[in-house]
Protein backbone atom coordinates (compact mmCIF):
# COMPACT_ATOMS: atom_id res chain seq x y z
CA UNK A 1 0.00 0.00 0.00
CA UNK A 2 1.56 3.44 -1.31
CA UNK A 3 1.57 6.13 1.36
CA UNK A 4 -1.79 8.18 0.85
CA UNK A 5 -3.09 11.62 2.68
CA UNK A 6 -6.14 10.28 4.26
CA UNK A 7 -6.93 13.91 5.00
CA UNK A 8 -6.09 17.61 5.72
CA UNK A 9 -7.39 19.92 8.72
CA UNK A 10 -6.83 23.98 8.50
CA UNK A 11 -8.07 25.72 11.87
CA UNK A 12 -7.52 28.97 13.67
CA UNK A 13 -4.66 28.55 16.54
CA UNK A 14 -7.20 28.72 19.17
CA UNK A 15 -8.09 26.19 22.12
CA UNK A 16 -11.46 26.13 21.32
CA UNK A 17 -10.84 24.08 18.02
CA UNK A 18 -8.81 21.33 19.46
CA UNK A 19 -11.75 19.36 20.83
CA UNK A 20 -13.19 19.33 17.54
CA UNK A 21 -10.11 17.66 16.31
CA UNK A 22 -10.17 14.80 18.61
CA UNK A 23 -12.78 12.86 17.30
CA UNK A 24 -11.55 12.82 14.22
CA UNK A 25 -7.75 11.83 15.33
CA UNK A 26 -9.13 9.30 17.42
CA UNK A 27 -11.51 7.82 14.62
CA UNK A 28 -8.42 7.46 12.36
CA UNK A 29 -6.68 5.82 14.79
CA UNK A 30 -9.10 3.18 15.00
CA UNK A 31 -9.81 2.53 11.81
CA UNK A 32 -6.08 2.16 10.91
CA UNK A 33 -6.10 -0.59 13.82
CA UNK A 34 -4.96 1.39 16.91
CA UNK A 35 -7.73 0.30 19.82
CA UNK A 36 -8.61 2.22 22.71
CA UNK A 37 -6.05 3.25 24.87
CA UNK A 38 -3.21 3.74 22.16
CA UNK A 39 -6.14 5.68 19.90
CA UNK A 40 -6.33 7.66 23.62
CA UNK A 41 -2.62 8.35 23.58
CA UNK A 42 -2.35 9.24 19.58
CA UNK A 43 -4.89 12.00 20.33
CA UNK A 44 -2.81 13.18 23.15
CA UNK A 45 0.23 13.48 21.11
CA UNK A 46 -1.52 15.67 18.58
CA UNK A 47 -3.58 17.91 20.77
CA UNK A 48 -0.57 18.43 22.71
CA UNK A 49 1.49 19.31 19.13
CA UNK A 50 -1.53 21.40 18.41
CA UNK A 51 -1.45 23.24 22.16
CA UNK A 52 2.58 23.73 21.51
CA UNK A 53 1.80 25.39 17.89
CA UNK A 54 -0.97 27.56 19.68
CA UNK A 55 1.15 28.63 22.69
CA UNK A 56 4.44 28.71 21.61
CA UNK A 57 4.72 29.04 18.09
CA UNK A 58 1.55 31.58 17.43
CA UNK A 59 2.08 32.84 20.84
CA UNK A 60 -1.73 32.95 21.78
CA UNK A 61 -2.37 34.93 18.49
CA UNK A 62 -5.62 33.42 17.39
CA UNK A 63 -5.63 34.57 13.90
CA UNK A 64 -2.83 32.14 12.85
CA UNK A 65 -3.74 29.04 10.70
CA UNK A 66 -2.42 25.59 11.24
CA UNK A 67 -2.34 22.92 8.61
CA UNK A 68 -2.68 18.87 10.27
CA UNK A 69 -2.10 16.59 7.41
CA UNK A 70 -2.71 12.78 8.21
CA UNK A 71 -0.82 10.22 5.97
CA UNK A 72 -0.84 6.04 6.06
CA UNK A 73 0.55 3.33 4.72
CA UNK A 74 0.55 0.04 5.60
CA UNK A 75 2.93 0.76 8.11
CA UNK A 76 2.68 3.91 9.56
CA UNK A 77 0.75 7.07 10.68
CA UNK A 78 1.65 10.14 10.19
CA UNK A 79 0.70 13.30 11.10
CA UNK A 80 1.97 16.86 9.78
CA UNK A 81 1.62 19.81 11.51
CA UNK A 82 2.56 23.22 9.79
CA UNK A 83 2.30 26.63 10.99
CA UNK A 84 3.07 29.65 9.64
CA UNK A 85 4.55 31.81 12.26
CA UNK A 86 8.27 32.71 12.76
CA UNK A 87 10.75 29.77 12.82
CA UNK A 88 10.99 28.62 16.06
CA UNK A 89 14.53 27.84 17.41
CA UNK A 90 14.18 24.01 17.00
CA UNK A 91 16.68 23.76 20.16
CA UNK A 92 14.54 24.96 22.43
CA UNK A 93 11.90 22.71 22.03
CA UNK A 94 12.49 19.97 25.20
CA UNK A 95 10.85 18.87 27.93
CA UNK A 96 11.26 19.35 31.42
CA UNK A 97 13.59 17.02 33.39
CA UNK A 98 10.31 14.59 34.79
CA UNK A 99 11.68 14.56 38.35
CA UNK A 100 12.02 18.86 38.61
CA UNK A 101 8.40 19.09 39.47
CA UNK A 102 6.93 21.92 37.97
CA UNK A 103 3.75 23.10 36.08
CA UNK A 104 4.44 22.80 32.42
CA UNK A 105 6.72 20.67 30.45
CA UNK A 106 4.84 17.90 29.65
CA UNK A 107 3.70 18.27 26.47
CA UNK A 108 7.18 17.25 24.33
CA UNK A 109 7.24 14.31 26.46
CA UNK A 110 3.97 13.05 26.10
CA UNK A 111 4.23 13.28 22.45
CA UNK A 112 7.97 11.67 22.70
CA UNK A 113 6.67 8.72 25.03
CA UNK A 114 3.77 8.24 22.34
CA UNK A 115 5.42 8.50 19.02
CA UNK A 116 7.59 6.41 17.29
CA UNK A 117 8.98 9.52 15.56
CA UNK A 118 9.18 13.24 16.10
CA UNK A 119 10.79 15.40 14.04
CA UNK A 120 10.30 19.60 13.55
CA UNK A 121 11.74 22.19 11.16
CA UNK A 122 11.25 24.92 9.29
CA UNK A 123 9.12 25.15 5.96
CA UNK A 124 10.59 25.22 3.01
CA UNK A 125 8.29 27.10 0.89
CA UNK A 126 6.86 29.51 3.29
CA UNK A 127 7.55 30.72 6.82
CA UNK A 128 6.76 28.60 9.14
CA UNK A 129 7.23 25.13 11.25
CA UNK A 130 6.11 21.64 10.93
CA UNK A 131 6.53 18.81 13.07
CA UNK A 132 6.13 15.29 12.04
CA UNK A 133 5.01 12.68 14.16
CA UNK A 134 4.72 9.23 13.33
CA UNK A 135 3.59 5.84 14.90
CA UNK A 136 4.13 2.45 13.60
CA UNK A 137 1.35 0.10 13.08
CA UNK A 138 1.76 -3.39 13.86
CA UNK B 1 -15.62 21.36 31.14
CA UNK B 2 -17.91 21.86 34.08
CA UNK B 3 -17.21 21.87 37.85
CA UNK B 4 -18.94 21.47 41.13
CA UNK B 5 -17.80 22.36 44.38
CA UNK B 6 -19.07 20.48 48.03
CA UNK B 7 -17.49 20.28 51.15
CA UNK B 8 -16.70 16.98 53.13
CA UNK B 9 -15.61 15.83 55.90
CA UNK B 10 -12.91 18.84 56.16
CA UNK B 11 -12.11 19.34 52.54
CA UNK B 12 -13.29 20.99 50.06
CA UNK B 13 -14.07 18.99 47.38
CA UNK B 14 -13.48 20.19 43.19
CA UNK B 15 -15.36 17.90 41.27
CA UNK B 16 -14.49 18.61 37.15
CA UNK B 17 -16.18 17.28 34.49
CA UNK B 18 -15.92 16.71 31.04
CA UNK B 19 -12.85 17.38 28.63
CA UNK B 20 -10.13 19.46 30.72
CA UNK B 21 -8.19 20.78 28.06
CA UNK B 22 -6.33 24.31 27.06
CA UNK B 23 -9.73 25.82 26.68
CA UNK B 24 -10.90 25.75 30.05
CA UNK B 25 -7.74 24.46 32.13
CA UNK B 26 -7.19 28.14 33.15
CA UNK B 27 -10.41 27.92 34.87
CA UNK B 28 -9.47 24.60 36.77
CA UNK B 29 -6.26 26.50 37.62
CA UNK B 30 -7.85 29.24 39.08
CA UNK B 31 -10.62 27.15 41.05
CA UNK B 32 -7.86 25.21 42.70
CA UNK B 33 -5.76 28.36 43.58
CA UNK B 34 -8.77 30.07 44.95
CA UNK B 35 -10.26 27.26 47.11
CA UNK B 36 -6.67 27.26 48.51
CA UNK B 37 -6.31 30.81 49.09
CA UNK B 38 -9.27 30.69 51.14
CA UNK B 39 -7.45 28.16 53.35
CA UNK B 40 -9.06 24.96 52.37
CA UNK B 41 -7.34 21.82 52.37
CA UNK B 42 -8.55 20.27 48.42
CA UNK B 43 -9.80 17.45 46.76
CA UNK B 44 -10.16 16.94 43.20
CA UNK B 45 -12.39 14.55 41.90
CA UNK B 46 -11.59 13.40 38.51
CA UNK B 47 -13.83 10.58 38.64
CA UNK B 48 -16.16 12.41 35.45
CA UNK B 49 -12.96 13.49 33.04
CA UNK B 50 -12.76 12.06 30.02
CA UNK B 51 -9.50 13.95 28.80
CA UNK B 52 -7.25 15.80 30.16
CA UNK B 53 -4.27 17.85 28.33
CA UNK B 54 -0.47 18.80 29.68
CA UNK B 55 -2.14 21.99 30.66
CA UNK B 56 -4.86 20.45 33.26
CA UNK B 57 -2.28 18.09 34.80
CA UNK B 58 -0.36 21.39 35.09
CA UNK B 59 -3.26 22.64 36.90
CA UNK B 60 -3.39 20.20 39.36
CA UNK B 61 0.69 20.44 39.75
CA UNK B 62 0.20 24.05 40.66
CA UNK B 63 -2.17 23.08 43.26
CA UNK B 64 0.38 20.12 44.82
CA UNK B 65 2.81 22.59 45.22
CA UNK B 66 0.75 25.36 46.11
CA UNK B 67 -0.82 23.28 48.82
CA UNK B 68 2.47 22.01 50.38
CA UNK B 69 4.00 25.13 50.59
CA UNK B 70 1.01 26.66 52.68
CA UNK B 71 1.09 23.45 55.02
CA UNK B 72 -2.71 22.30 53.39
CA UNK B 73 -3.87 19.24 52.75
CA UNK B 74 -4.24 18.46 48.61
CA UNK B 75 -4.86 15.41 46.85
CA UNK B 76 -6.93 13.83 44.20
CA UNK B 77 -10.01 11.30 44.24
CA UNK B 78 -11.84 8.88 42.21
CA UNK B 79 -9.59 9.14 39.23
CA UNK B 80 -10.92 8.60 35.55
CA UNK B 81 -9.27 5.67 33.60
CA UNK B 82 -8.87 8.65 30.93
CA UNK B 83 -7.25 10.93 33.46
CA UNK B 84 -4.80 8.34 35.09
CA UNK B 85 -3.30 7.31 32.06
CA UNK B 86 -2.36 10.78 31.20
CA UNK B 87 -0.96 11.12 35.05
CA UNK B 88 0.98 8.12 34.52
CA UNK B 89 2.49 8.77 30.67
CA UNK B 90 3.45 12.11 32.92
CA UNK B 91 5.08 9.39 35.93
CA UNK B 92 2.64 11.94 38.31
CA UNK B 93 0.54 8.57 39.79
CA UNK B 94 3.34 8.49 42.30
CA UNK B 95 3.27 11.92 42.99
CA UNK B 96 0.28 13.04 43.65
CA UNK B 97 -1.46 11.84 46.90
CA UNK B 98 -4.39 9.69 45.12
CA UNK B 99 -7.51 7.70 46.69
CA UNK B 100 -10.40 5.93 45.33
CA UNK B 101 -12.74 8.31 47.02
CA UNK B 102 -13.33 11.03 49.35
CA UNK B 103 -14.21 8.48 52.11
CA UNK B 104 -10.91 6.92 51.67
CA UNK B 105 -8.89 9.86 51.81
CA UNK B 106 -10.53 10.56 54.64
CA UNK B 107 -10.28 7.46 56.27
CA UNK B 108 -6.87 7.04 55.50
CA UNK B 109 -5.90 10.65 57.54
CA UNK B 110 -7.50 9.18 60.48
CA UNK C 1 -20.65 37.22 17.38
CA UNK C 2 -19.44 37.21 13.41
CA UNK C 3 -19.44 34.45 11.65
CA UNK C 4 -16.25 32.68 12.27
CA UNK C 5 -14.98 29.47 10.45
CA UNK C 6 -14.29 26.75 12.91
CA UNK C 7 -12.74 24.55 10.20
CA UNK C 8 -11.56 23.41 6.90
CA UNK C 9 -11.07 19.77 5.96
CA UNK C 10 -9.72 18.41 2.55
CA UNK C 11 -10.02 14.58 1.67
CA UNK C 12 -10.05 12.82 -1.66
CA UNK C 13 -13.59 11.69 -3.11
CA UNK C 14 -13.06 8.02 -1.71
CA UNK C 15 -16.03 6.49 0.66
CA UNK C 16 -13.48 5.14 2.93
CA UNK C 17 -13.15 8.77 3.87
CA UNK C 18 -16.69 9.24 5.19
CA UNK C 19 -16.31 7.72 8.58
CA UNK C 20 -13.58 9.71 9.43
CA UNK C 21 -15.48 12.98 9.04
CA UNK C 22 -18.91 11.87 10.68
CA UNK C 23 -17.05 12.27 14.29
CA UNK C 24 -16.00 15.59 13.52
CA UNK C 25 -19.16 17.16 12.38
CA UNK C 26 -21.05 15.38 15.38
CA UNK C 27 -18.68 17.10 17.72
CA UNK C 28 -18.85 20.42 16.09
CA UNK C 29 -22.51 19.89 16.24
CA UNK C 30 -23.28 19.14 19.74
CA UNK C 31 -20.48 21.86 20.51
CA UNK C 32 -22.91 24.62 18.75
CA UNK C 33 -25.68 23.40 20.44
CA UNK C 34 -27.27 20.58 18.49
CA UNK C 35 -27.59 17.71 21.12
CA UNK C 36 -28.50 13.80 20.30
CA UNK C 37 -30.98 13.17 17.32
CA UNK C 38 -30.04 16.28 15.97
CA UNK C 39 -26.53 16.22 16.03
CA UNK C 40 -27.01 12.51 14.31
CA UNK C 41 -29.36 14.03 11.32
CA UNK C 42 -26.62 16.81 10.51
CA UNK C 43 -24.19 14.07 10.23
CA UNK C 44 -26.00 12.02 8.23
CA UNK C 45 -27.02 15.07 6.07
CA UNK C 46 -23.49 16.44 5.80
CA UNK C 47 -22.38 12.68 4.91
CA UNK C 48 -25.49 12.21 1.78
CA UNK C 49 -23.53 15.84 0.34
CA UNK C 50 -20.28 13.95 0.67
CA UNK C 51 -21.88 10.68 -1.19
CA UNK C 52 -23.49 12.82 -3.67
CA UNK C 53 -20.02 14.56 -4.46
CA UNK C 54 -18.16 11.32 -4.76
CA UNK C 55 -20.91 9.59 -6.87
CA UNK C 56 -22.35 12.34 -8.99
CA UNK C 57 -19.72 15.16 -9.06
CA UNK C 58 -17.11 13.27 -9.35
CA UNK C 59 -18.49 10.04 -10.96
CA UNK C 60 -16.37 7.64 -8.63
CA UNK C 61 -12.85 9.37 -9.65
CA UNK C 62 -11.63 9.22 -6.14
CA UNK C 63 -8.65 11.44 -7.42
CA UNK C 64 -11.36 14.34 -6.76
CA UNK C 65 -10.71 16.69 -4.04
CA UNK C 66 -13.77 17.64 -1.92
CA UNK C 67 -13.34 20.64 0.71
CA UNK C 68 -15.55 21.34 3.67
CA UNK C 69 -15.82 24.25 5.57
CA UNK C 70 -17.83 24.76 8.06
CA UNK C 71 -18.38 28.18 9.66
CA UNK C 72 -20.92 28.94 12.10
CA UNK C 73 -22.23 32.23 14.28
CA UNK C 74 -24.95 32.72 17.05
CA UNK C 75 -27.32 31.91 14.91
CA UNK C 76 -26.34 29.50 12.74
CA UNK C 77 -23.88 26.41 11.65
CA UNK C 78 -22.86 26.36 7.75
CA UNK C 79 -21.60 23.36 5.59
CA UNK C 80 -20.22 24.67 2.72
CA UNK C 81 -18.74 21.82 0.24
CA UNK C 82 -16.96 22.56 -2.76
CA UNK C 83 -15.61 20.23 -5.78
CA UNK C 84 -13.09 21.20 -8.58
CA UNK C 85 -15.64 17.98 -11.13
CA UNK C 86 -17.05 19.59 -14.13
CA UNK C 87 -19.90 22.05 -13.43
CA UNK C 88 -23.06 19.84 -12.59
CA UNK C 89 -26.62 20.33 -14.15
CA UNK C 90 -28.31 21.81 -11.11
CA UNK C 91 -32.10 21.26 -12.24
CA UNK C 92 -31.42 17.74 -12.01
CA UNK C 93 -30.52 17.32 -8.53
CA UNK C 94 -33.81 16.22 -7.38
CA UNK C 95 -35.16 13.98 -4.80
CA UNK C 96 -37.32 10.82 -6.45
CA UNK C 97 -41.05 11.27 -4.82
CA UNK C 98 -40.97 9.24 -2.06
CA UNK C 99 -44.25 7.45 -2.72
CA UNK C 100 -42.54 5.80 -5.94
CA UNK C 101 -40.62 3.15 -3.67
CA UNK C 102 -37.15 2.22 -5.48
CA UNK C 103 -33.39 2.00 -4.47
CA UNK C 104 -31.83 5.47 -3.99
CA UNK C 105 -33.10 9.31 -4.21
CA UNK C 106 -33.15 9.78 -0.64
CA UNK C 107 -29.72 11.70 -0.28
CA UNK C 108 -31.24 14.72 -1.73
CA UNK C 109 -34.45 14.65 0.51
CA UNK C 110 -32.30 13.79 4.05
CA UNK C 111 -30.60 16.90 3.30
CA UNK C 112 -33.74 19.12 3.07
CA UNK C 113 -35.49 17.52 5.51
CA UNK C 114 -32.61 18.23 8.28
CA UNK C 115 -31.44 21.55 7.25
CA UNK C 116 -32.93 24.41 7.33
CA UNK C 117 -31.79 26.51 3.57
CA UNK C 118 -29.71 24.09 0.93
CA UNK C 119 -28.23 26.55 -2.25
CA UNK C 120 -25.89 24.36 -4.96
CA UNK C 121 -24.15 26.64 -7.62
CA UNK C 122 -21.04 26.46 -9.94
CA UNK C 123 -17.45 27.74 -8.36
CA UNK C 124 -16.93 31.19 -9.34
CA UNK C 125 -12.81 31.03 -9.59
CA UNK C 126 -12.24 27.42 -10.32
CA UNK C 127 -14.41 24.68 -12.30
CA UNK C 128 -16.14 22.88 -9.98
CA UNK C 129 -19.68 23.36 -7.82
CA UNK C 130 -20.53 24.33 -3.97
CA UNK C 131 -23.20 23.17 -1.63
CA UNK C 132 -24.10 25.38 1.02
CA UNK C 133 -26.34 23.96 4.10
CA UNK C 134 -27.55 26.38 6.99
CA UNK C 135 -29.25 25.00 10.26
CA UNK C 136 -30.33 27.97 12.29
CA UNK C 137 -29.26 27.16 15.83
CA UNK C 138 -32.18 28.49 18.59
CA UNK D 1 -19.72 -2.86 8.70
CA UNK D 2 -19.64 -6.50 9.77
CA UNK D 3 -22.64 -9.06 9.61
CA UNK D 4 -23.45 -12.82 10.12
CA UNK D 5 -25.87 -15.17 8.92
CA UNK D 6 -27.82 -16.97 10.83
CA UNK D 7 -30.75 -19.65 9.90
CA UNK D 8 -33.97 -18.96 12.71
CA UNK D 9 -37.24 -20.38 11.99
CA UNK D 10 -37.99 -21.23 8.24
CA UNK D 11 -35.41 -17.42 7.81
CA UNK D 12 -32.34 -16.57 6.88
CA UNK D 13 -30.97 -14.01 9.39
CA UNK D 14 -28.59 -11.25 8.36
CA UNK D 15 -27.06 -9.20 10.79
CA UNK D 16 -25.58 -6.51 10.11
CA UNK D 17 -23.02 -4.19 12.97
CA UNK D 18 -21.32 -1.28 12.82
CA UNK D 19 -21.71 1.91 10.01
CA UNK D 20 -23.41 0.81 6.63
CA UNK D 21 -21.85 3.74 4.60
CA UNK D 22 -21.24 3.84 1.05
CA UNK D 23 -17.91 1.93 1.70
CA UNK D 24 -19.55 -1.28 2.75
CA UNK D 25 -23.20 -0.84 1.65
CA UNK D 26 -22.65 -3.00 -1.75
CA UNK D 27 -21.20 -5.42 0.05
CA UNK D 28 -24.42 -5.89 2.16
CA UNK D 29 -26.28 -5.72 -1.25
CA UNK D 30 -24.62 -8.50 -2.39
CA UNK D 31 -25.30 -10.08 1.13
CA UNK D 32 -29.00 -9.14 0.82
CA UNK D 33 -29.11 -10.16 -2.79
CA UNK D 34 -27.32 -13.22 -2.91
CA UNK D 35 -29.42 -14.92 -0.25
CA UNK D 36 -32.47 -13.84 -2.36
CA UNK D 37 -31.55 -15.55 -4.90
CA UNK D 38 -30.88 -18.69 -2.89
CA UNK D 39 -34.33 -18.90 -2.53
CA UNK D 40 -34.14 -18.03 1.19
CA UNK D 41 -37.03 -15.86 3.26
CA UNK D 42 -34.57 -12.93 4.43
CA UNK D 43 -34.96 -10.85 7.51
CA UNK D 44 -31.96 -8.26 8.11
CA UNK D 45 -31.47 -7.66 11.88
CA UNK D 46 -30.62 -4.16 12.49
CA UNK D 47 -30.51 -4.15 16.21
CA UNK D 48 -26.15 -3.20 16.16
CA UNK D 49 -26.56 -0.76 13.28
CA UNK D 50 -24.47 2.63 14.69
CA UNK D 51 -25.29 4.51 11.34
CA UNK D 52 -26.97 4.24 8.11
CA UNK D 53 -27.03 6.36 4.85
CA UNK D 54 -28.78 6.82 2.15
CA UNK D 55 -26.96 3.86 0.29
CA UNK D 56 -27.44 1.21 2.85
CA UNK D 57 -31.49 2.23 3.43
CA UNK D 58 -30.93 1.36 -0.45
CA UNK D 59 -30.15 -1.87 -0.41
CA UNK D 60 -33.02 -2.81 1.55
CA UNK D 61 -35.46 -0.98 -0.46
CA UNK D 62 -33.93 -3.19 -3.25
CA UNK D 63 -34.04 -6.10 -1.12
CA UNK D 64 -38.12 -5.74 -0.43
CA UNK D 65 -39.00 -5.38 -3.69
CA UNK D 66 -36.80 -8.18 -4.95
CA UNK D 67 -38.02 -10.64 -2.32
CA UNK D 68 -41.59 -9.17 -3.29
CA UNK D 69 -41.11 -9.90 -6.72
CA UNK D 70 -40.05 -13.59 -5.86
CA UNK D 71 -43.32 -13.84 -3.65
CA UNK D 72 -40.51 -14.51 -0.63
CA UNK D 73 -40.54 -12.97 2.64
CA UNK D 74 -38.73 -10.23 3.81
CA UNK D 75 -38.70 -8.22 6.45
CA UNK D 76 -36.37 -5.83 9.32
CA UNK D 77 -35.65 -7.52 13.18
CA UNK D 78 -34.47 -5.25 15.75
CA UNK D 79 -33.74 -1.79 14.72
CA UNK D 80 -31.62 0.52 16.79
CA UNK D 81 -32.63 4.10 17.64
CA UNK D 82 -30.07 5.61 14.98
CA UNK D 83 -31.12 3.44 11.77
CA UNK D 84 -35.25 3.66 13.15
CA UNK D 85 -34.32 7.89 12.57
CA UNK D 86 -33.19 7.30 8.96
CA UNK D 87 -36.11 4.92 8.21
CA UNK D 88 -38.85 7.34 9.52
CA UNK D 89 -36.88 10.49 7.46
CA UNK D 90 -37.57 8.14 4.24
CA UNK D 91 -41.13 7.79 5.77
CA UNK D 92 -40.17 3.83 4.94
CA UNK D 93 -40.78 2.81 8.33
CA UNK D 94 -44.75 2.05 7.46
CA UNK D 95 -43.28 0.23 4.38
CA UNK D 96 -40.70 -2.35 5.83
CA UNK D 97 -42.31 -5.27 7.57
CA UNK D 98 -40.71 -4.56 11.33
CA UNK D 99 -40.53 -6.38 14.57
CA UNK D 100 -38.83 -5.96 17.07
CA UNK D 101 -37.26 -9.38 17.01
CA UNK D 102 -37.10 -12.54 15.02
CA UNK D 103 -39.21 -14.07 17.67
CA UNK D 104 -41.94 -11.46 17.10
CA UNK D 105 -41.71 -12.34 13.26
CA UNK D 106 -42.06 -16.04 13.57
CA UNK D 107 -45.04 -15.77 16.11
CA UNK D 108 -46.64 -12.86 13.82
CA UNK D 109 -46.57 -15.37 10.69
CA UNK D 110 -48.55 -17.69 12.47
N1 LIG E 1 5.66 24.25 18.41
C1 LIG E 1 6.56 24.90 19.18
N2 LIG E 1 7.04 26.08 18.79
C2 LIG E 1 7.94 26.75 19.54
N3 LIG E 1 8.42 26.30 20.71
C3 LIG E 1 7.97 25.11 21.18
C4 LIG E 1 7.03 24.35 20.43
N4 LIG E 1 6.78 23.25 21.14
C5 LIG E 1 7.51 23.29 22.24
N5 LIG E 1 8.24 24.42 22.30
C6 LIG E 1 9.20 24.81 23.37
O1 LIG E 1 9.48 23.66 24.15
C7 LIG E 1 9.14 23.87 25.52
C8 LIG E 1 8.61 22.61 26.13
O2 LIG E 1 7.35 22.32 25.57
P1 LIG E 1 6.33 21.37 26.32
O3 LIG E 1 7.07 20.16 26.79
O4 LIG E 1 5.19 21.09 25.41
O5 LIG E 1 5.85 22.13 27.62
P2 LIG E 1 5.09 23.52 27.81
O6 LIG E 1 4.36 23.79 26.55
O7 LIG E 1 4.20 23.27 28.97
O8 LIG E 1 6.17 24.53 28.10
C9 LIG E 1 8.15 25.01 25.50
O9 LIG E 1 8.14 25.73 26.70
C10 LIG E 1 8.63 25.84 24.32
O10 LIG E 1 9.68 26.69 24.70
N1 LIG F 1 -23.43 16.81 -5.92
C1 LIG F 1 -24.13 16.41 -7.01
N2 LIG F 1 -23.61 16.56 -8.24
C2 LIG F 1 -24.29 16.17 -9.33
N3 LIG F 1 -25.53 15.63 -9.29
C3 LIG F 1 -26.11 15.45 -8.09
C4 LIG F 1 -25.44 15.84 -6.89
N4 LIG F 1 -26.28 15.55 -5.87
C5 LIG F 1 -27.38 15.02 -6.40
N5 LIG F 1 -27.30 14.95 -7.74
C6 LIG F 1 -28.35 14.44 -8.68
O1 LIG F 1 -29.58 14.37 -7.96
C7 LIG F 1 -30.09 13.01 -7.96
C8 LIG F 1 -30.75 12.69 -6.62
O2 LIG F 1 -29.78 12.61 -5.61
P1 LIG F 1 -30.06 11.85 -4.25
O3 LIG F 1 -31.40 12.25 -3.76
O4 LIG F 1 -28.94 12.11 -3.33
O5 LIG F 1 -30.19 10.30 -4.62
P2 LIG F 1 -29.13 9.30 -5.28
O6 LIG F 1 -27.77 9.85 -5.01
O7 LIG F 1 -29.40 8.03 -4.58
O8 LIG F 1 -29.47 9.25 -6.73
C9 LIG F 1 -28.89 12.14 -8.25
O9 LIG F 1 -29.27 10.92 -8.86
C10 LIG F 1 -28.06 13.03 -9.17
O10 LIG F 1 -28.53 12.94 -10.50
Amino acid sequence: MKTQKLLELRFQASADRLCLIRPLVKRVAEVVGCQGDLADQLVLAVNEACMNVIQHAYKGDETGEIVLEILNNKKKLLFRLKDFAEPVDLESVQPRDLDDLRPGGLGTHFIREIMDECVMGHLKDAQGNYIEMIKRIS
Amino acid sequence: MNYSTREEGGYLVLDLEGEVDLSCSPDARKQILDALAKGKNLLVDLSDVSYIDSSGVASLVEGYQTAKKAGQKFGLVGVSEAAMSVLKLARLDRVFPIHPSVEERIREDG
